[in-house]
C-alpha cells in the first residue's frame, strides 16, 4: 500500500468538505461538510502516525473527534438560535456585515 | 586711538536710545519729553564721532608704525604734482613706499604710507563649518566721514523735529525709530564684513519703511511705505547675490580682505567680480533711487519731512555710494573703470542724473522736486564712482548731504508755515515771511546748483573734471551728462524759489516764520553749504594764501589708499577751465529760468521798446527770437513734452511695471493656487482618495457580508498561495 | 497486501462518491445519510490502518452522536425533507472552482512530494492499551483540557439554544 | 559615551515627565480642573527644567559626539534597543519642543477652544510633548519611527476635535498623509537593517542609528541606496512638507486650533528636517548626492511656489501656513546642498521658523478670538484696535521676511549662500541658478508679508468692529508670546548661540558625505 493512497483520499475529502461549506446554503449542511474536512485531517494523522511508528497520531485523531463533537453542539445550537430568530438557516440570508 | 578701535560704542548710543525710548518713553520719561534722550545720545554721538574723526587725522598725519601697510606691489603715487600722464604706469610700479611719495603732502595725494584701516573685532558671531568670523568693526576715513555726515545731519534733524512733529500722535515712536534709523546706520558704515554690511542695509530698510508710514491711518502712506520696501528688497536679490559671489570668489567675509586681495591682483576673477559687480549695481540702483529702481524715492516723500531730510535725502539713500566705495576695487575691477570709456555704473549715474534733473521740472510739489533733485544727485555720485572719481564722489556725497538735508528742512519750514501744503501753487510770496527760509533755502539752492563758492561748486566741479580726464580714457558722454544736469539742477532749483518764495502767496492764511528750533538747525546747515567745500579745496585755490597744506583733505584722509593705490587709481590736475565751464552752466540754467518765469517783465519791456525805437530791430528780433527759443523750443520742450514724458514713462512704464509685476505675480500666484495647488496638486491627491473610494466600491462587492463569500476568497486565495509556493519552491 | 488493497479501493471509492453525493444531494435528510456512509467507510479504514480504538471512537461518536445530533438539528429547523428549497447556492462554481484548485494543488504537491513512498506495514502496532497509556500519561494535560472544552461547549450551546 | 549615575536616566526623564503628567491627570476627576492644569503645567515644566539642566550640563566642547547615552535592551527579537542620547543636532531642537510646549499651555490656560474639555486637551498636548521630544533623542530607528508616530495621533485628534469648520477633513488628510509617507519610511528603514554592512562586509541587522551613521552605507549599492532615499524622502519630505506634498499643511493649520497650529509649525515640521539630517544623509551618502539637486529643486519651487500662493491667500492663517512651504524650501534648499553651511543654516532655519511662524499663528490665534475672523479684507487697523498686538504682528512679520537682527535671517541667507558653493559632487551650476530664484523668493516673502500687514494693521479699524470692546494683548499671551519674542532677538543678534552647537555635528555629517562623493 502507497502512503499516498491515504493521502489523496485525505485531500480529496477535504476538497470536498471545502466545497460543501462554500457551496451549501443550508446552515446544518455547512456544519456536516465541515466534519468531513475534520475526518480529512484525522486520515492524515492516523496515516501518519503508522508511517512514523508512533502512537501520539492516534491520540490526536481522537482528540479532534472529540472537538469535532463539541463544535457540532455548539455550532448546532447556534443554528437553532438563528432559525429561531430569523426562522432560517440559509447563510445567504446571514449578510450583516455588508460593507 | 581709542576711539578708532572701539568705534562700536558709536551705534550703540543710539541703539541704547531707542531700547529707552521705546520701552521706558511713554512711562518714565514722558511722550512729550523723549526727544531729550533722543538729542542727548545723538549729542555723544557727535561728540564720540568727532573724536574719532579727529584720531583718524591724526594716525594719518602721524602714523604709528603699526598703521602703516606695506604692500609689495601697489600703484604709483598719482598726486596733483605729478605728470598728468598715469596711463599704464600702474601696471608695474614697484617702487618701495617710501621713496615714492614723500612730496604727496601739498598735491593732496595720499600721504607717503599707506595708513590701514582699524579693524576691531568682538565676539564671535558665526561659526560655521569650519569657517569662523567676529563681529567687529571697520574704520578708516571713510566710515569716519560719514560717521560725521551721520551723526551732525541725525542730530539737527532730531533737534529740528522737536518743533515740526510737536503733539504728533506718535511722537514716542518716531524718536524711537529716528534713533533706530542713526544706529542702522552708524553700524552700516563701520562694518568690518559684508554679511555686516548687508544687516545694517536692511535695517536702514526697515527704519525707512516704518518712519515713511509714520502716518499709517492713510493708505497712501502705507502705499508708500510699502513701494520703498519691496523696491529695496528687489535690490536686494543683488545684493544677497553679489555678495555671495564675493564671497564665493574670496572665501571670506571681511571686507579688508577682500579689498586687499583684489588690488594686491587686479586681474584675477574677472569675471567673478563683474557678475558681483552687476549684482550689487542693482542694490546700488535700489537703494541710492538710481535708473530704473529710482521710482520709490519721491513716494518716500510721504513720511515726516525731516525724515526725508534724514534719510532720503542725507543718509540712508548714500548707502547705495558707500557701498560702493567701500568695496571699489570689486567695482573698480568688475566693471573695468579704469580701462573703459563707458561702463554701467557710470552710464547708470549719469542716465539717472539725467533723467533725476528733467524730472524735477515737472513736478508741483516741493518735496519732490527735492527728491527727484536727490535722485539725480545721487547719480552724479554714482556716476563719479563709475568715471573712477572716488574722491570726488565722497566729497559730493558729504556737500551734498548738507545742503540737500538743508533744502528738505527748509521746504518743511515752508509747508510747516503754509499750513501743511507741499503744493507750490499755493506757495508764493513767501520771502518776506519767512525771511530766515527764504536765505537758508537759496544758500542751499545756489550750492547745490554749483554757484561759486558754495560748497557744491567743488564737489561738481570736481566730479565733472573726473569724466573729462578718466583714468585711462575719459568719458565724454559722462561729461555731457554731467554738464546738462549742472544746467538743468540750476533751472529746476531757480524755478523752485520762484514760485514758493516770490510772487504773491497763492495759499489761505497767514504765513509764519518758524520757531526757533527749525531756523537754527537750517542756518546750521546753510552754513555747512557754504563752507563745505573748504574740506577739499584744490590745491591752487589755496596757494595763494599759503595754505596748501589744508588742500584736498577729504582725499587724504578719506581715501583708503591702501586699496585702491593696488588699483591705480589717478587724481586730476585741477582744471580752471572746467571749473568756468561748471559754472557757466550754472548760472546760465540760472538766468534761463529767470528769464522765463520773469517774461511778462522782459517782454513788457520788449514791446515798450518795439513801440518806441525802432533801431534795434535786429538785436530785439534776436533777443525776441532767443526768448522764443528759451521759451517755447528749450524750456518748453524740456519743461512740458521731455519732462512729461519721462514722468509718463516713468509713472506708466516703470511704475506701472512695478505695479504689473505686483499684480502679475499676485495673479499668478492666485492662477497657481486655484489650478495648480487647489486643481492639480491637491486635486491628485483627492482623485488619489477617489481611487481609493472606487476601488473600495469594487472590493464592496467582494465584501458581501456572506460568509461564504469570505471563505472562497480564504480557500481561493489560499489556493492560489500553495500554487504560487509549490511552483516557485 | 491485495486484500488490503481491495479493501481500501472498494471503502475509498465508498466514502468519495458518498461524500460527493452528500454536498450535492437535494435532500438534506440524505445527505446525513451519505456522511454516515463516509463516517462509516473512515471507520473501516481507521481498522485497516490498524487503529482500532480510533475506528471504534469514530462509529460511536461520529455515527452514534453527531449524526444524531444533525438529525434533531434537521429536524428542528424543519428543514424542508424534500427538493422544495434550492441547497446549493449560486455560487458554488466559484466553490468548485476553489476546491478543485485546492485539491488539485494538495494532490499535486503530494505526489510530488510521497510519489510512491510505501505504507510502513512492519512497525508497531499501538493496541487500545498503548492509546490510554499515551493520553494518561504523556497527553494528560490536553486531554484534561479538551474535557474542559467539552463543558464549556456544553453549557455554550445549552445557553445558546435555550428558547428565553 | 556611556552616561553614569543621574546622566544616565535624565534624558529619557525628559521625555516621559509630560507623559507622566498626563497618566496623572487621567486619573484626576473632570472636576478638578485647577488642578488638573497645573499637573500639565507642572510637568511640562519639570521637562522644561530637565532640559535646561541638560542644556547646562551639556559639554558644548564635544557637541559632535552623543552625550547622556542610553542604551538598553527593548525588542530583543528584531535587536532593536532603547537607545537615547543627545548631540548638538538634537539638544537645540529638544530645547524648542520643550520650551513650546508650557508655553501652549499657558496661552490656551483658560480659554481652551470649542467644544471645551481641558482635560482632554492638555492629555493630548502632553502626549504629542513626549513623542516630539522622543523622536529628537532617541538614536534607535524603530525607537524613532514609534516616536514620530506618537506624534501622529495627538495632532489628528487636536485638529479634529478642537478645529475649525473642515477639521475632519483636514485632520483625516493629514493623518493619511503622513501615514503614507511613514509607511514608505519604515520599509527604507527596513531596508536599512537588512542591507547595511559593516565595513568588512558583514550584515549588520541593527537599527542602531550611531553604528548606522558610522558606516555611511558603505555596504550598499548605489541603486538600492538611491531607492531606499527615496522611501525616506517621502517619509520625511510629506512631513516637512516639500512641494508638491505640502497640501495637507495649509488645511491642517488653517483648521487647527491655535496652539496645535503652533506646535505643527514650531515642531512637528521639524521632524522630517531632522529626519534628513539625522538619518537620510548621514545613512545614504550615496543616495543624498543623487537625491540632492532634486531636492534642491523642489525646495526652489517651494519657495517661489509658496510666495505665490501666500499672494493670492484672502485668509490670514492660510497666508502663514503657505508662508511655511516657502521659508521650509529654504531649510531643504540647505539640506540639499550638502554643506556645512547649507546644513547648519538648515538647523537654524528649523529653529528660527519654529519661533517665528509659531509667533505669526498665536497672533492669528488671538485675532480671530478677539475678532471672530482671519479674512484679510475684513480686518484692519489692528495697530489702532489693538497696537500691542499690531506692533507684535509687525515684529514677527519683519522676522519671517528675513530681518537681519533677527533670526529668520540666519535660516535663509546662510542657505542661500551654501548654494553657491553646493558640496561635492553636486552641480554647481545647478545650484547657483537655485540661488537666484531663493534670493528672488526673499522678495516675494517680503511682499506678501508687508501686504498682509498693511492691510491688517495699518488703517482705521473697520466699522464693523467700532463697538466691539476688544481687548489688546492679555497676561497669559504675554507669558506665552515673550519666549518667542525674546528668541527671535537673542537668536537675531548672536546667531552663534545655535551655530555653535549644531556645528560639530554637521561637520561630521558632511564630512562623511564628502568622504563618499571624492572617494569615487
Amino acid at each position: 500500500m502507497l502512503l499516498n493512497q491515504f493521502l489523496i483520499l485525505g485531500a480529496l475529502l477535504f476538497s470536498v468538505g471545502v466545497y460543501g461549506v462554500l457551496a451549501r446554503r443550508n446552515g446544518v449542511m455547512v456544519l456536516m461538510s465541515i466534519e468531513l474536512m475534520l475526518n480529512a485531517v484525522n486520515i492524515n494523522l492516523v496515516v501518519f502516525g503508522v508511517q512514523h511508528g508512533v502512537v501520539s497520531g492516534q491520540v490526536f485523531a481522537l482528540f479532534v473527534i472529540a472537538v469535532a463533537a463539541a463544535e457540532v453542539g455548539v455550532g448546532l445550537a447556534i443554528v437553532l438560535l438563528l432559525y429561531r430568530n430569523r426562522t432560517s438557516i440559509d447563510v445567504e440570508d446571514f449578510d450583516l456585515m455588508r460593507g | 586711538m581709542w576711539m578708532l578701535e572701539n568705534a562700536f560704542l558709536i551705534p550703540l548710543v543710539p541703539a541704547i536710545s531707542f531700547v529707552v525710548i521705546l520701552f521706558f518713553g511713554k512711562r518714565f520719561i514722558g511722550a512729550n519729553r523723549v526727544h531729550i534722550v533722543g538729542i542727548t545720545a545723538l549729542g555723544l554721538v557727535w561728540v564720540l564721532s568727532a573724536v574719532a574723526a579727529f584720531q583718524w587725522t591724526q594716525r594719518v598725519e602721524n602714523p604709528s608704525p603699526d598703521a602703516i601697510v606695506e604692500m609689495a606691489t601697489h600703484g604709483g603715487d598719482h598726486g596733483d604734482d605729478h605728470d598728468a600722464d598715469h596711463g599704464d604706469d600702474h601696471d608695474a610700479d614697484l617702487a618701495v613706499v617710501s621713496t615714492d611719495h614723500s612730496g604727496g603732502e601739498h598735491g593732496g595725494g595720499h600721504s607717503s604710507p599707506l595708513i590701514g584701516p582699524v579693524i576691531s573685532t568682538f565676539s564671535q558671531w558665526w561659526s560655521n563649518g569650519g569657517i569662523e568670523f567676529a563681529v567687529g568693526t571697520l574704520v578708516d576715513g571713510l566710515t569716519v566721514l560719514l560717521l560725521i555726515v551721520v551723526a551732525s545731519i541725525s542730530l539737527l534733524v532730531h533737534i529740528y523735529s522737536t518743533e515740526y512733529v510737536k503733539d504728533d500722535r506718535r511722537y514716542v515712536h518716531y524718536y524711537a525709530f529716528l534713533s533706530l534709523f542713526t544706529a542702522a546706520m552708524l553700524f552700516f558704515v563701520m562694518a568690518q564684513n559684508i554679511v555686516q554690511l548687508i544687516v545694517g542695509w536692511e535695517l536702514v530698510g526697515v527704519c525707512s519703511f516704518v518712519l515713511i508710514g509714520h502716518w499709517w491711518e492713510e493708505k497712501p502712506n502705507t502705499d508708500a511705505a510699502l513701494k520703498a520696501f519691496l523696491t529695496n528688497r528687489v535690490g536686494d536679490i543683488g545684493l544677497l547675490v553679489g555678495m555671495i559671489v564675493l564671497w564665493g570668489t574670496f572665501q571670506t567675509f571681511d571686507i579688508d580682505a577682500i579689498n586687499t586681495l583684489i588690488s594686491a591682483d587686479p586681474g584675477a576673477h574677472h569675471l567673478a567680480l563683474l557678475v558681483a559687480a552687476c549684482c550689487l549695481m542693482a542694490a546700488v540702483a535700489s537703494k541710492s533711487g538710481q535708473f530704473p529702481l529710482h521710482t520709490w524715492l519721491p513716494d518716500a516723500m510721504a513720511g515726516p519731512t525731516p525724515v526725508s531730510a534724514l534719510i532720503h535725502a542725507a543718509t540712508m539713500v548714500v548707502a547705495g555710494v558707500y557701498m560702493i566705495a567701500r568695496l571699489y576695487p570689486v567695482f573698480y575691477e568688475g566693471l573695468s573703470i579704469g580701462t573703459s570709456s563707458i561702463n554701467l555704473m557710470a552710464f547708470i549715474g549719469g542716465f539717472t542724473a539725467l533723467i533725476g534733473a528733467g524730472l524735477a521740472f515737472a513736478q508741483w510739489d516741493i518735496k519732490k522736486v527735492l527728491a527727484y533733485s536727490t535722485v539725480s544727485q545721487l547719480g552724479y555720485m554714482v556716476m563719479a564712482l563709475g568715471v573712477g572719481a572716488w574722491t570726488a564722489a565722497i566729497f559730493h556725497l558729504f556737500t551734498h548731504a548738507f545742503f540737500k538735508a538743508c533744502l528738505f528742512l527748509g521746504a518743511g519750514s515752508v509747508s510747516h508755515a503754509a499750513h501743511h501744503t507741499f503744493d507750490m501753487r499755493k506757495m508764493g510770496g513767501l520771502k518776506k515771511a519767512m525771511p530766515h527760509t527764504y536765505r537758508t533755502f537759496v544758500i542751499a539752492s545756489l550750492a547745490l546748483a554749483g554757484i561759486f563758492p558754495f560748497a557744491g561748486f567743488w564737489s561738481k566741479d570736481e566730479i565733472l573734471l573726473g569724466s573729462l580726464v578718466g583714468q585711462k580714457n575719459s568719458y565724454p558722454l559722462m561729461l555731457i551728462f554731467g554738464c546738462a544736469v549742472a544746467f538743468m539742477t540750476a533751472a529746476y532749483m531757480t524755478r523752485v524759489i520762484w514760485y514758493t518764495f516770490h510772487g504773491e502767496f497763492r495759499g489761505h492764511g497767514q504765513p509764519h516764520e518758524s520757531p526757533k528750533m527749525m531756523t537754527v538747525p537750517l542756518w546750521i546747515l546753510a552754513g555747512m553749504a557754504v563752507l563745505g567745500g573748504v574740506f577739499n579745496l584744490p590745491g591752487p585755490v589755496l596757494e595763494p594764501f599759503g595754505l596748501e597744506g589744508l588742500a584736498h583733505r577729504i582725499q587724504t584722509y578719506a581715501e583708503p589708499s591702501v586699496y585702491l593705490s593696488g588699483l591705480g587709481i589717478s587724481h586730476p590736475d585741477p582744471s580752471l577751465n572746467m571749473a568756468l565751464v561748471g559754472l557757466a552752466l550754472a548760472v546760465s540754467g540760472i538766468l534761463v529760468t529767470y528769464l522765463y518765469y520773469w517774461r511778462r517783465i522782459g517782454l513788457h519791456g520788449l514791446t515798450e521798446r518795439n513801440s518806441y525805437a525802432k533801431n534795434g530791430y535786429t538785436f530785439l528780433e534776436n533777443k525776441y527770437y532767443l526768448d522764443h527759443l528759451y521759451n517755447d523750443v528749450i524750456v518748453k520742450t524740456v519743461k512740458r513734452p521731455i519732462a512729461n514724458w519721462a514722468n509718463r514713462v516713468n509713472q506708466n512704464v516703470l511704475d506701472r511695471a512695478v505695479d504689473k509685476a505686483g499684480e502679475t505675480a499676485r495673479d499668478t500666484g492666485r492662477w497657481i493656487y486655484k489650478w495648480v495647488d487647489q486643481g492639480v496638486i491637491d486635486g491628485s491627491v483627492n482623485a488619489a482618495a477617489r481611487g481609493a473610494d472606487s476601488s473600495g466600491e469594487g472590493l464592496r462587492v467582494i465584501q458581501s457580508g456572506k460568509v461564504q463569500n469570505y471563505g472562497q476568497l480564504l480557500f481561493g486565495s489560499a489556493a492560489v498561495l500553495a500554487i504560487v509556493f509549490v511552483i516557485v519552491v | 497486501m491485495v486484500a488490503q488493497n481491495i479493501f481500501f479501493g472498494i471503502i475509498a471509492a465508498i466514502v468519495i462518491v458518498s461524500a460527493l453525493r452528500m454536498v450535492t444531494t437535494r435532500n438534506i435528510v440524505h445527505a446525513a445519510l451519505y456522511l454516515v456512509a463516509v463516517l462509516g467507510g473512515l471507520g473501516a479504514l481507521y481498522i485497516l490502518l490498524t487503529a482500532e480504538f480510533v475506528a471504534t471512537t469514530q462509529v460511536l461518536v461520529y455515527i452514534g452522536a453527531v449524526m444524531v445530533l444533525f438529525l434533531f438539528g434537521i429536524m428542528l429547523t424543519k428543514a424542508p425533507l424534500g427538493n422544495v428549497m434550492e441547497m446549493t447556492g449560486a455560487q458554488w462554481p466559484i466553490a468548485a472552482v476553489v476546491s478543485v484548485l485546492l485539491g488539485g494543488v494538495t494532490i499535486c504537491s503530494l505526489m510530488d512530494h510521497f510519489g510512491s513512498d510505501r505504507l510502513v506495514t512492519d512497525g508497531p502496532i499501538f493496541r487500545t492499551a498503548d492509546v490510554s497509556d499515551e493520553v494518561f500519561s504523556t497527553y494528560i494535560i490536553p486531554f484534561e483540557a479538551i474535557s474542559v472544552l467539552l463543558l464549556a461547549a456544553l453549557i455554550g450551546a445549552i445557553v445558546l439554544a435555550r428558547k428565553d | 559615551m556611556e552616561a553614569t549615575g543621574f546622566d544616565t536616566w535624565v534624558l529619557s526623564l525628559a521625555v516621559f515627565l509630560p507623559l507622566v503628567g498626563a497618566l496623572v491627570m487621567m486619573v484626576i476627576p473632570k472636576a478638578y480642573e485647577a488642578e488638573m492644569k497645573l499637573v500639565a503645567l507642572g510637568s511640562s515644566l519639570a521637562a522644561l527644567a530637565v532640559g535646561v539642566y541638560l542644556a547646562f550640563q551639556f559639554d558644548y566642547g564635544a557637541a559632535g559626539n552623543l552625550q547622556f547615552v542610553v542604551d538598553k535592551g527593548w525588542i530583543d527579537v528584531i535587536n532593536s534597543r532603547y537607545i537615547v542620547g543627545l548631540d548638538g543636532l538634537s539638544l537645540p531642537l529638544l530645547l524648542l519642543s520643550l520650551v513650546v510646549v508650557p508655553l501652549c499651555l499657558i496661552y490656551s490656560w483658560n480659554h481652551v477652544p470649542e467644544p471645551g474639555n481641558t482635560k482632554a486637551f492638555f492629555i493630548l498636548l502632553l502626549i504629542l510633548s513626549t513623542g516630539m521630544n522622543g523622536t529628537f533623542v532617541s538614536q534607535d530607528m524603530i525607537l524613532f519611527f514609534v516616536f514620530f508616530e506618537v506624534v501622529l495621533l495627538p495632532m489628528y485628534f487636536l485638529i479634529g476635535v478642537w478645529g475649525g469648520e473642515e477639521r475632519r477633513y483636514a485632520s483625516l488628510k493629514f493623518f493619511l498623509y503622513t501615514l503614507f509617507g511613514s509607511a514608505l519610511m519604515i520599509i527604507s528603514f527596513l531596508a536599512l537593517f537588512f542591507l547595511s554592512k559593516d565595513s568588512s562586509g558583514e550584515l549588520l541587522h541593527t537599527f542602531d542609528m550611531r553604528v548606522l551613521s558610522d558606516v555611511a552605507g558603505v555596504g550598499i549599492v548605489k541603486s538600492t541606496q538611491v531607492w531606499i532615499f527615496a522611501g525616506l524622502f517621502m517619509g520625511f519630505g510629506i512631513k516637512v512638507p516639500m512641494f508638491p506634498f505640502h497640501t495637507w499643511l495649509p488645511d491642517a493649520h488653517t483648521q487647527a486650533p491655535t496652539v496645535g497650529s503652533v506646535i505643527l509649525a514650531a515642531v512637528l515640521l521639524k521632524l522630517g528636517t531632522y529626519g534628513f539630517v539625522r538619518i537620510a544623509i548621514p545613512f545614504l551618502p550615496e543616495g543624498a548626492i543623487a537625491w540632492a539637486p532634486w531636492i534642491g529643486l523642489l525646495a526652489v519651487i517651494g519657495i517661489i511656489y509658496g510666495a505665490l500662493a501666500c499672494l493670492a491667500q484672502t485668509d490670514m492663517k492660510r497666508l502663514i501656513a503657505f508662508s511655511s512651504v516657502a521659508h521650509m524650501g529654504f531649510v531643504m534648499l540647505g539640506i540639499s546642498t550638502l554643506t556645512d553651511f547649507g546644513i547648519n543654516a538648515a538647523v537654524f532655519g528649523m529653529i528660527a521658523h519654529g519661533l517665528i511662524t509659531g509667533m505669526l499663528f498665536f497672533v492669528a490665534g488671538s485675532v480671530k478670538e478677539r475678532f471672530h475672523t482671519l479674512e484679510i479684507s475684513r480686518l484692519g487697523g489692528l495697530l489702532k484696535s489693538v497696537p500691542r498686538m499690531g506692533w507684535i504682528l509687525g515684529f514677527a512679520s519683519m522676522a519671517s521676511l528675513g530681518l537681519p537682527g533677527l533670526a529668520g535671517f540666519w535660516g535663509e541667507f546662510p542657505a542661500i549662500l551654501s548654494a553657491y558653493n553646493p558640496g561635492a559632487g553636486l552641480p554647481e551650476e545647478t545650484f547657483r541658478t537655485y540661488m537666484v530664484i531663493a534670493a528672488l523668493g526673499t522678495v516675494l516673502a517680503a511682499g506678501y508679508l508687508l501686504w498682509l500687514y498693511q492691510r491688517t494693521a495699518f488703517g482705521e479699524p473697520p466699522e464693523e468692529f467700532a463697538d466691539y470692546e476688544i481687548d489688546d494683548v492679555n497676561r497669559f499671551e504675554w507669558i506665552a508670546w515673550t519666549p518667542f519674542l525674546v528668541g527671535i532677538l537673542l537668536f537675531g543678534i548672536w546667531p552663534n548661540l545655535i551655530f555653535n552647537v549644531t556645528d560639530d555635528v554637521v561637520t561630521g555629517i558632511t564630512a562623511s558625505v564628502e568622504a563618499i562623493a571624492t572617494g569615487r
